[in-house]
């Protein structure tokens, strides 16, 4: 997540300078950078102590909207997992739990044109995913990665009601959502990561 | 880009240090936390102010942080609003027992990241309260956006709230005339260019050679409306028309006004803005209180273009404004 | 070039006027003859302080007209010295019967006006003397020259024999104490980018995107040299060797700071100098005496730069720099 | 001369750009300008009235550097002329007066790339013709505005040692003074105006 966010800083700084204030790209880069050095320095044991290092060093380095929202969304998902093993069905279960923190924080529903738009269907395609017998967590991201492209694409057309993109009325159609394009590029990391693609 | 830095991401951090070898003896720095302190935090009994914001739109926030004005001021990332640890550490070290209030303006980032120091204050036992500041008229329809901004009219809450927390008024107080003073003012801005953050390296937008940006804000988002350049006296009337036609009246009142520069426009030309906004109000009816602000109180980096605010004032408003304070922003000569 | 304006030509007028609008009370124009005077001159007694010079960088001089520093200041074009008869007209208005002391900064128009603008007054039978300044060190051998240039320590020497006025100070006295400013003040500055005149329309130099300017005036003149531009503290480095290897010597002295804006550095900017101005004057062993001067004080028009400016000071212009005063440019929040 | 200094304001703005401030041009075109309303206002008698009244229009309106020296220089070739007849002579007396006006209060001298390096060839050259005996008025400005040309392209390659390009050092070699040339424009304005191509 952290190589993607280095990787494409520069392309969310661009979709943050047409419809926000520039920042996006270096607020992910500076969060998931820390992240990495968090979790370096500290090597949790457990899927749910990940995560919360996660939380913490978004919450404390992202800044901006992206912060609480993102940070809020990795402490949500660490809540439902438990024990060392990370099943199907707590991905699945662990996404969820990640888009009602960002809900519950943000106020956002989709067609908003945020990181809500990127991360719903991403939820919905996981626990159809997860549902299915030879589902693995692998694909149960790989199918949250896809959706949550799609639902990032989604917002190219529609006028923001959340964030900074929301004071530039109908010129902020044609322009894709940098949060929820960030959504897309964590979870197609993490698919990756996965899947072995590192 | 050509700024007189030494890398981008020391920027902040070169800042605050260089503020606070200037102004040592008036602010001091929790150096690791982004955070500028009135020297002599905390001062017990008095309720205590904390504001905030992403760095870039100098002397707000740190500049207006001192004896009358703000205890604390956090400063994030340019154009990124500061985490709630660094809102947390400012919280602690400027809490003399009466309770700790936030003036948050209205962006999303700085008002969830606020939210979740308050939460965390909370949770250590320091009472907090806070008002988000949306004095921005350029965003008509604010239910189906963020809500309106807020911007240079959020000085106005600082320096009122300021002097009557040194004047002894509780939390409960201070929020009630925070939220009186956020009632009670309206503002709107322009640019001319566009401002380049560092770390971006690239302007926040393209705009023509012959080309304005009306309902600017203050972070080198775009604005409402992209327009051919005007004369000063059409852009100043544009601005006040939808000011004094917003929801407060100010006619026959006294106001409090700001003529507040963006970075990259000349005193000369906000002197020339002024004068209209002058004319202006004198034909409408409203009386210009004492001497307006005219200067670089909000800005944007090095954006050309202006804001104006207007803040309806009654007796006790007047009064705080008026107070003494002692901030960098407002130093004698 | 895109400016908040009405028409190139109305600029200054407008300009002094919305300066009058906004600090009535404190100040006054004589509107035929671009001048601004404070409120109350003419004061009885008093040696009366007039200056002046090309508008363009404000808050120089206007803003400095007060009690405490100048009795008037004289507003020529954009970047043109004043003429006698406006500085004729300023010389009458505030004149005390104590004498009239000009403060002319070492441009040959400013010279040769002001020489004129005295010989007229002398003839009217006011008594005048006059300082001409000179601090800017960037134009080394001056005898092959005009002479060095007046800059940003012009300003000490405003306030100080301002103050010196108010304290009585007769015309003679004020004229030794101010070539002793004068004598003691260093300064240099160096430029990103140009300015453009409205008068003109264009940038009065063109300078590459990774390109400083070294040596810069004030009037948006090419300074001493062209360089690719550099980390900031390289840049106070090569300004502050110039200032401290000059023939003022500063070792273990107290000075007085000022890191001037030239118009279009964000404020963010000059304090990431001034931490390197604060850093190698502790390195030399030259204190820095109370708050340091961060801000716009002589501008150029929009243009990106700074100027440092260093003045080693005794007991008496410590003490008239402590003074009170009252002006546009130093208002309290 | 108001509309030379109309017509070549651009010019004598881009010269004062490269080594000045940008507002000779805008200087002397305002100054003759108030010189001409002035003369249409108060039509004055004789020869050195007029001479006087542009004198007190440029010191009143030009500014700068300019505004003094070519005000000494109109008010000194005022106080050599008497009754209403300028003879050749009186026409070279004139201009040496004016030279030795801007040489006083400037303290210029040749070669130090300003208006005397212009007007101290046209000076001679004045006197010269002047002598002859079929002199007239028209060859003396004829004369003087030709050296004051050759003057003024003489400034190219000097260093500056007055004003303001003498802070450029040598980086103010290769550029003509805009002083030198605005002295060169005048006198050939006079000139034409004398040989009746106005
Ligand atoms: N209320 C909200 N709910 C969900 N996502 C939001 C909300 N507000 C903003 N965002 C997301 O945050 C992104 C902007 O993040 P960023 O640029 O880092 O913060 P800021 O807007 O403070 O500069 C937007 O593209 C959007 O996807
Ligand atoms: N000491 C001097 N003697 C003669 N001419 C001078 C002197 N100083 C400057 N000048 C002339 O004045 C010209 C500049 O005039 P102008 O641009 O109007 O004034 P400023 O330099 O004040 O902006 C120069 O090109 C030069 O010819
Ligand atoms: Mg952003
Ligand atoms: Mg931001
Ligand atoms: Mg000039
Ligand atoms: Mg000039």
């Amino acid at each position: 997540m952290a190589a993607s966010m280095e990787e494409n800083r520069k392309y969310l700084t661009k979709l943050d300078s047409e419809i926000g204030d520039g920042d996006h790209g270096n607020n992910m880069r500076r969060g998931f950078a820390a992240a990495l050095e968090r979790l370096e320095g500290t090597s949790p044991s457990s899927p749910a102590d990940v995560l919360k290092a996660v939380s913490m060093a978004l919450i404390g380095k992202v800044g901006g909207a992206a912060g609480p929202l993102y940070g809020t969304a990795f402490l949500r998902a660490a809540t439902v997992l438990s024990g060392d093993e990370v099943s199907p069905e707590d991905a699945a279960s662990a996404l969820e739990a990640a888009l009602g923190g960002v809900k519950q924080r943000g106020k956002a529903e989709v067609g908003d044109k945020t990181i809500v738009d990127a991360l719903t269907p991403a939820v919905e395609a996981a626990k159809e995913v997860a549902g299915s017998p030879e589902a693995t967590v692998a694909a149960v991201f790989r199918a949250a990665a896809e959706a949550a492209a799609v639902g990032a694409e989604s917002t190219v057309p529609l006028t923001a009601r959340k964030g900074r993109a929301s004071y530039l009325g109908e010129r902020a159609q044609g322009h894709r959502d940098p949060g929820a394009t960030s959504t897309q590029l964590l979870l197609d990391a993490a698919a990756r990561s996965l899947e072995g693609a590192g | 880009m050509k700024k007189l830095i030494n890398a981008p991401e020391r920027v902040v951090g070169e800042m605050l240090r260089g503020m606070e070898l200037a102004h040592g003896g008036l602010l001091r720095l929790l150096p690791e936390n982004g955070v500028v302190l009135r020297a002599d935090a905390p001062v017990q009994g008095k309720v205590a102010l904390v504001s905030g914001g992403g760095s870039g739109h100098e002397p707000t926030h740190g500049g207006f942080v001192g004896p009358g004005m703000l205890d604390a001021a956090c400063a994030g990332s340019v154009f990124t609003s500061p985490t709630p640890d660094q809102m947390l550490e400012a919280t602690k070290a400027v809490d003399g027992g009466a309770g700790v209030f936030y003036v948050v303006k209205n962006y999303t980032g700085d008002v969830l990241n606020f939210e979740m120091a308050g939460e965390l204050a909370e949770a250590e036992g320091i009472q907090t309260d806070y008002v988000v500041t949306n004095d921005d008229v350029a965003v008509e329809d604010s239910t189906f956006t963020s809500g309106r901004r807020g911007i240079a009219g959020t000085i106005f809450v600082h320096k009122i709230c300021g002097a009557a927390a040194d004047d002894g008024k509780d939390l409960a107080g201070i929020k009630e005339l925070a939220e009186k003073v956020n009632g009670n003012v309206r503002s709107m801005g322009m640019a001319l260019t566009s401002c380049t953050p560092p770390e971006s390296g690239e302007p926040i937008f393209q705009i023509g050679d012959d080309e304005m940006e009306i309902g600017i804000g203050i972070h080198g988002e775009p604005g409402i409306q992209r327009k051919k350049i005007e004369p000063a006296d059409n852009i100043v009337d544009e601005m006040l028309d939808k000011i004094l036609g917003d929801s407060v009246d100010f006619s026959g009142s006294e106001v409090a006004v700001m003529v507040n520069g963006m970075g990259g426009t000349p005193l000369m030309e906000l002197y020339v803005a002024y004068a209209r906004v002058a004319d202006r109000l004198k034909d409408e009816g409203v009386n210009v209180w004492r001497m307006p602000y005219v200067g670089d109180y909000m800005t944007s980096l090095e954006m050309a273009g202006f804001s104006i605010t207007l803040l309806k004032l009654d007796e006790e408003m007047k009064g705080y404004l008026a107070a003494p304070c002692d901030v960098a922003a407002g130093r004698p000569f």
